[in-house]
């Protein structure tokens, strides 16, 4: 039998506090996929711990045509806080990737059979500017440890899909995607 | 600080709600409605008498809440559902826990005609003008020019009529015993609130008829506000659409709230 | 003169709300920024520096969450227990 | 017992009488009225529970209510009002609450007439609100089997703790024929799920909501896994000359007694007919069903539908014979004779006749 | 036109909105509550009407008032609010109105869970209440279909003023996925039927009431002959590797699409498996799956409900091949590869593999 | 008697409504209901701009019976209906005609929302205190101790509570704004009726909001009276629990109805 | 003094409900005792002996089955027709 | 073919105005017909006719079980009013009886393909002492002419199912019955 989520295809799970942005940085990946002609989905979670408090969704870029848009088993999580590490780090497939704001969540992985990258995503955003882009942060740092897409596809991809009102933020958010593949850059 | 030992206990968390945390959002008052129904049931000794109706809405698990019998009705039934129990179980207390899109919206007709037959339950209505669960649409409560997920703009009350009422209505009911309006907003009216349910139970007991308290409540998430603020557009915006007061106080109810 | 009193809080039920912290007549309740409970939250913490609790309980009265056991020195006039914090 | 001359729709009120049913609640809808007028007496005269309903949706609800108090409880009402009570049923069925609820079948679709009709067994026995489950039909064909299977239900919904809906049409709820009530029975005693208050004992919760997928399913394989005992155990149906059928007739309820008719004779004619009549409509009788297919030539179902049970028979049947289907819509009644016809017309086409 | 990422339940509304949908009534529900949302701006941006009904049943009913003048309107719900609209459905297709309702099915039965379902099924296809009639009911598997699908919903509605069933799930109603828009479409002139006021023309009446059976018949055979034609025109299905299949996988809508992925796998690892996928759930595309049952060896349905659709399989396939069944329900969403596991089982047994 | 040529025809039936012969009882006042909103809409000339929704209830055929554009509502739901179609056609007339099981029993929820939406539809509200259609059972309008087919030893308050008032309850809503009760049972008042009703539709022509013209009405068949001694009931039971009067009638329309 | 007037019944819509003969203030009106009508009800009919018709129209304002057409001698302060019999 | 409606199966409607009695006089058959040991159904007609002034019902007696309770072509039409003639007279089968209160209605039938019998029902009944009593002036008629039934079976059920408010009418009834017989036995 086939390895059949072979390199065509890779699932993301983003996951965070409700203000963390992981809704906007798990759309903001389906567009950059998107405009670089993979098949994509994007989906919420909007089971039962919607009025939890942690929020996550899931993006999944895909040479073939997507059947189920759930992953119960991603290749990459990005996590924001302590509820999401909790939730996703046993879940991350083998081979995976697991990208943990190390500003907000003090665990770390033992897990040998995955990737762990510790990114202190909110301190670095602080630092350019605002708390509010450790979701980008994060996902320069996975795309640049997974690179399923080039980062410049998430860089059109802001210029492109930042809500008006946001635009102001634009060059923040594509510092903090920069930081954070620098974070790995420097580690490789 | 003084050790607690020496101490008399003066207030704990009441017997008629069970140890489990609640999925509200934090500071949310539906908190403060179930511990002041809880409080109630304690202190009239009724938390093994009492069958509890929950709703569908952020209340939906009030059942598991509260220390109770309880049940889960459709959305918008539950005095219906409160009605078929009182009926086979005349000697319970039967209460029904309701939000205003439940109650006021699509639960209209059931609260009329348990109002109207004079049903003798007691509902405990959580008006927060909005449907929390569902993530903040308009409801018939919902204030002029609110801004909720439906009515992106603000309420049109062209388009969709002032706010509903729903004390002020059922209170032409004969049927009704006891309907007054609270909030939650303060402490001061939250001990109101508390006064105000025991009695809605108390008439239930005596068979006096159909009582509803109306609590003004707070969805912080929904009006996207911290739960302080929440609690402040309370007193500011949504008391002078809906004054507090004694709606209907039958006769016979009047000596009990005495 | 003020009674003397005391809370308990159930910081893992607490959500950090700060209607209590807001509410307490004495201001001597604020949320613990050091401590995170398992549902995520800074719970809230009484902290007597310049004053004292009174076991008045509004902060009970207010919490939506239960979290709050009131104390209070026993007062001559006996009441029933809840009752006394509805006044 | 003496037979007494009973109209079915009074005659299954009497009998939930007889068989414990402490509580009614309806809403009026020609035609069953008479059996919420009925009981609005008889209840009160013995000091049990009736209320009209302020509508059909009120009336589903106040009887999920009594139901969660583990007593016997009943409804009534016919195909518009029963459209009205799908959220309820499907809530009802979801809380694993035993009850009873008869639909007196009208023409339709919309506002129709009040002539019989059997349109609406697909709800009845598909869905009958949303969600995966069905609740056990059961399907008179005389005042009879109305009063023996008003007991039945109430029985059958205790004993699998199970919505249990009694489907016939005007034509069974307005006549009178000779029938006998059931003995009075004892009341069972109050289930240790119901909700009553919580004394002396952990709080009873009845609810149908299981937010998690996993929960949810479990508790859907529970239902499934108790929809396969309910098939494996309650199919019933009615049988008439089958051993040398070559065509089988089959209908259920007044299709299936006027198909009983056409039948007699067309065997008084000779031809080699029999009359398969599923009293249960859910669970289908299949089992049975399947063997008799074997052994005919081919099926002819009747119904007063455009073909709804048609396709639990074809499913049962499965390809081993053809399956002919006659129907009259829309509160018409089959006559005997044009059964006959269509019979005749088959039998002729089977070469059965010599 | 340019591809968009877009929200399944936001991309129906806008395209009900291109396709010239003048008046949205609906009541909030998860998982289709965003449908509401969009248009509570969108429509009223245009000047066209968007109401929040108090309820599923005032919803439907306003629904049919504004269908009887003519124009093109729709609501949407799911599973709860879906049974709540029963009667109303059925009152809507007796009076031969065009319209469209959005079901976006849940876990269920009862309150049961906001996830992703297929269990609404039967509810969709066999009855939507009471009396003999079926709706059209599409089943979109992407977001793109989902738009397509609501455009084709308005036209098949005007064209055989007929009810229309969008039928999803919430997993389809909540994804995101890059999809295209539609023109938009020009507004028909108003139907000659339609209630507007009788000036200068004999008054126009919109009714479901037939009291006499004669009449009621005459138009219950209308309604047949109309299903008829559909049955005839608007079977659609997809089908992928059905050329030299020997194990035919059958879903529709979510389950399909996931069976789609699975049936890929399965081609991976040399197994002789296509994929049917039914696009429109009435009429099922019996048809063409009766073609291909006599070309297979066998057929696994699959499904996110109990086995419902598994019935229509069973009536097209008729035991011209073994039908075999993997659901999951309440809300549990299907996995490829478990899929994958039952094709393999099953091309075992068949011998499919050499 | 003097030769009709040369007299002046000062009453013949009106245009609105059509010839076929009505299927209500003899002496039922259904019919001169019937007669006084067709009177009404010939008068405002607003017959070829009038829909009409006939309710579930003897008067199903209503939209036979006037010569307007008409449809059929479901069973208490003409409000909505109603709602449906005033929406996409601001500029029509749109009536409910509707009886009491179906107004106040199982479609009171829709009235109530239509009337606090303000929604500017006319409803026609024929209270006859039964079930006529069915065959006579209680209704929520059904009076104290009345028989009825399902309250065979008169309705028992106890058990069924008071009968509802609609129009009192409908008044205490800002979205009515033209809310009155008035009798058929005899010349005088039938004349205030039609008044009243002519009032309503203009209410609705001018926007103002919901208006409901409530009428208390026979059933002669169901009260097992004769059409006379059912007109006589009205005046000595019904009225007395059905107070005629305006209700609510918003300063603007009291313009109009002045 | 009273005007002059009449009024013509449509005796195949009448069902005989003598609702008009009651009201009718000139006692004119009664049921034809020897005509049965298709709908099997003995209709309304005039029948002026003592008195006579004023056109005042009461039996239309009551008949609920609309089968009367009144005619009244012209008055010399015209009016709309029916706005006249509601005054 | 056979004639499936031999002797054995007798299908009788009554049809009149509401007051008239038809629905009594149809079970009151019925009864007859339980207690002597037949099948038995009585119907009402629920239809649109319903509040059109008459009123129907079907009774059919027989030795078989009975399938249809409707008869649309009965044996014997009692019609107690005009608009009831007018309905059944074409309606009764071949060979089958009409029998018609000929004091209210004035139409006879022409048909030679079935009996007719024209009683003055109503004024004999009223001779006995009410109107109310031709229902049973015509059941006596109708089974005396076609015998489904022996008349004491009429009069047994009258003692025994005439409810107990109008048992003061019992002499009556059996009275109408008797009178109704003699009707047609002096015209054989
Ligand atoms: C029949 C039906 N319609 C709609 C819903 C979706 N729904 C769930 S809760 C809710 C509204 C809740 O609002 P409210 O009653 O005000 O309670 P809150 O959450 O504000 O306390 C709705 C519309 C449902 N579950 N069932
Ligand atoms: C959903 C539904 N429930 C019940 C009925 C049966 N039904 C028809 S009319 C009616 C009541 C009519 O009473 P009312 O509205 O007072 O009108 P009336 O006949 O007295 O004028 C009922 C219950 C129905 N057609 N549909
Ligand atoms: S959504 Fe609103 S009402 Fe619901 S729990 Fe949160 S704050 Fe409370
Ligand atoms: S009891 Fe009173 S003083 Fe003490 S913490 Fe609470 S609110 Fe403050
Ligand atoms: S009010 Fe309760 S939940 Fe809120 S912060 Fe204080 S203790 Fe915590
Ligand atoms: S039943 Fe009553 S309301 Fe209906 S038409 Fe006859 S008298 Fe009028
Ligand atoms: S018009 Fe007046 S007087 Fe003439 S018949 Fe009529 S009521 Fe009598
Ligand atoms: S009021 Fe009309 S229906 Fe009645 S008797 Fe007079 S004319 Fe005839
Ligand atoms: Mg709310
Ligand atoms: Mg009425």
């Amino acid at each position: 039998m086939n390895n059949h989520n072979g390199n065509d295809r890779t699932e993301f799970v983003f996951s965070g506090f409700g203000g963390q942005g992981v809704m906007f940085v798990g759309q903001l990946l389906a567009y950059a996929a998107m405009d670089a002609g993979f098949n994509v989905t994007w989906i919420p979670s909007y089971g039962p711990e919607m009025r939890g408090g942690t929020a996550h969704c899931t993006t999944i870029v895909s040479r073939k045509p997507i059947g189920s848009p759930m992953s119960p088993r991603p290749h990459v999580a990005v996590v924001l806080n302590l509820p999401s590490f909790t939730r996703y780090e046993p879940l991350v497939r083998e081979g995976g990737l697991l990208v943990v704001n190390s500003a907000l969540v003090s665990l770390t992985s033992h897990r040998q059979d995955m990737r762990t990258l510790d990114i202190p995503a909110t301190t670095i955003a602080e630092n350019l500017g605002s708390v509010r882009a450790a979701n980008m942060v994060l996902l320069g740092a996975a795309l640049t440890a997974q690179p399923a897409l080039p980062l410049a596809a998430a860089h059109s991809a802001l210029e492109a899909h930042l809500p008006p009102q946001h635009r102001s933020l634009l060059a923040l958010n594509h510092a903090a995607l920069d930081a954070g593949a620098a974070v790995v850059l420097e580690r490789l | 600080m003084i050790p607690a030992a020496e101490l008399e206990r003066v207030y704990e968390r009441p017997e008629s709600l069970t140890a489990l945390h609640t999925n509200y959002c934090p500071g949310c008052t539906h908190g403060v409605a179930h511990r002041l129904v809880a409080e109630a049931l304690d202190e009239l000794e009724l938390r093994e008498q009492t069958i509890l109706v929950a709703p569908v809405g952020c209340a939906v698990f009030a059942y598991e809440y509260f220390n109770l019998d309880g049940c889960e009705a459709a959305h918008g039934r539950a005095p219906a559902m409160a009605t078929g129990i009182k009926r086979l179980l005349p000697d319970r207390t039967v209460l029904t826990y309701q939000g205003d899109g439940d109650l006021a919206s699509i639960g209209i007709a059931e609260i009329i005609h348990a109002a109207a037959r004079g049903e003798p339950i007691t509902t405990i209505f959580v008006n927060n003008a909005i449907y929390g669960m569902t993530g903040g649409q308009m409801a018939p409560t919902s204030l002029p020019n609110q801004r909720t997920t439906s009515s992106p703009s603000g309420r049109d009350v062209a388009l969709t009529g002032q706010p509903l009422r729903v004390s002020e209505m059922l209170a032409t009911l004969p049927g009704a015993a006891y309907i007054v309006r609270r909030s939650l907003h303060d402490p001061a009216n939250i001990r109101k609130a508390k006064k105000a349910i025991l009695t809605a139970i108390q008439v239930q007991q005596r068979g006096l008829g159909f009582s509803m308290v109306e609590l003004l409540s707070t969805c912080p998430t929904n009006w996207g506000m911290t739960p302080a603020e929440a609690l402040t557009w309370v007193k500011d915006h949504m008391l002078s659409i809906y004054p507090l007061g004694d709606y209907k106080v039958s006769d016979a109810a009047r000596e009990l709230s005495a | 003169m003020a009674l003397k009193g005391t809370v308990v809080i159930d910081q893992e039920r607490c959500k950090g709300c700060q209607l209590c912290t807001l509410a307490c007549p004495q201001n001597v309740l604020l949320l613990d920024a050091d401590l995170l409970n398992a549902k995520g939250y800074h719970p809230a913490r009484l902290e007597e520096s310049h004053n004292f609790c009174t076991g008045c309980a509004v902060c009970a009265v207010i919490c939506p969450d239960a979290c709050i056991t009131v104390f209070r020195q026993p007062s001559p006039r006996r009441v029933e227990r809840t009752e006394a914090i509805y006044g | 017992m003496v037979k007494e001359l009973l109209k079915g729709n009074v005659a299954i009120a009497e009998a939930a009488v007889r068989a414990g049913c402490r509580a009614y609640f309806g809403y009026p809808i020609t035609p069953q009225t008479e059996l919420l007028e009925y009981l609005s007496s008889r209840m009160i005269a013995l000091g049990r529970v009736f209320l009209q309903a302020e509508s059909e949706v009120a009336a589903i609800n106040m009887v999920y209510g009594a139901a969660c108090t583990g007593a016997r409880v009943m409804t009534s009402s016919s195909s518009p009002g029963f459209s009205l009570m799908q959220e309820g049923l499907s809530y009802i069925a979801a809380s694993d609450l035993p009850c009873v609820v008869v639909d007196v079948m009208r023409g339709g679709p919309g506002l129709g007439n009040i002539l019989p009709s059997q349109g609406d067994y697909f709800q009845v026995t598909r869905s009958a609100g949303h969600g995966d489950y069905h609740p056990i039909v059961l399907a008179p064909a005389t005042v009879q089997e109305a009063i023996d299977m008003t007991v039945l239900a109430f029985d059958l919904a205790d004993h699998y703790r199970h919505l249990v809906i009694l489907a016939l049409d005007g034509l069974i709820g307005q006549m009178m024929e000779p029938a006998e009530l059931p003995e009075w029975q004892a009341d069972p005693p109050t289930p240790d799920w119901a909700v009553t208050g919580a004394a002396h004992r952990a709080p009873n919760r009845i609810t149908s909501m299981h937010l998690r997928a996993d929960e949810s399913e479990a508790y859907n394989q529970h239902i499934q896994r108790r929809l396969e005992h309910i098939r494996a155990a309650e199919q019933r149906s009615i049988e008439m000359y089958t051993d040398d059928a070559e065509l089988l007739v089959i209908g259920f309820g007044s299709a299936g007694r006027i198909a009983a008719s056409a039948v007699e004779m067309a065997r008084e004619d000779g031809l080699n007919v029999g009359l398969f009549r599923p009293q249960t409509l859910y669970p289908f009788p299949s089992d049975r069903l399947a063997e008799l297919a074997e052994q005919v030539g081919a099926c002819l179902v009747v119904e007063m539908n455009a073909g709804q049970m048609l396709d639990d028979v074809r499913l049962a049947v499965s390809g081993r014979a053809p399956v002919e289907f006659f129907g009259r819509m829309g509160g018409a009644i089959p006559l005997p004779e044009e059964i006959l016809d269509t019979i005749e017309m088959l039998c002729w086409s089977l070469h059965v006749v010599e």
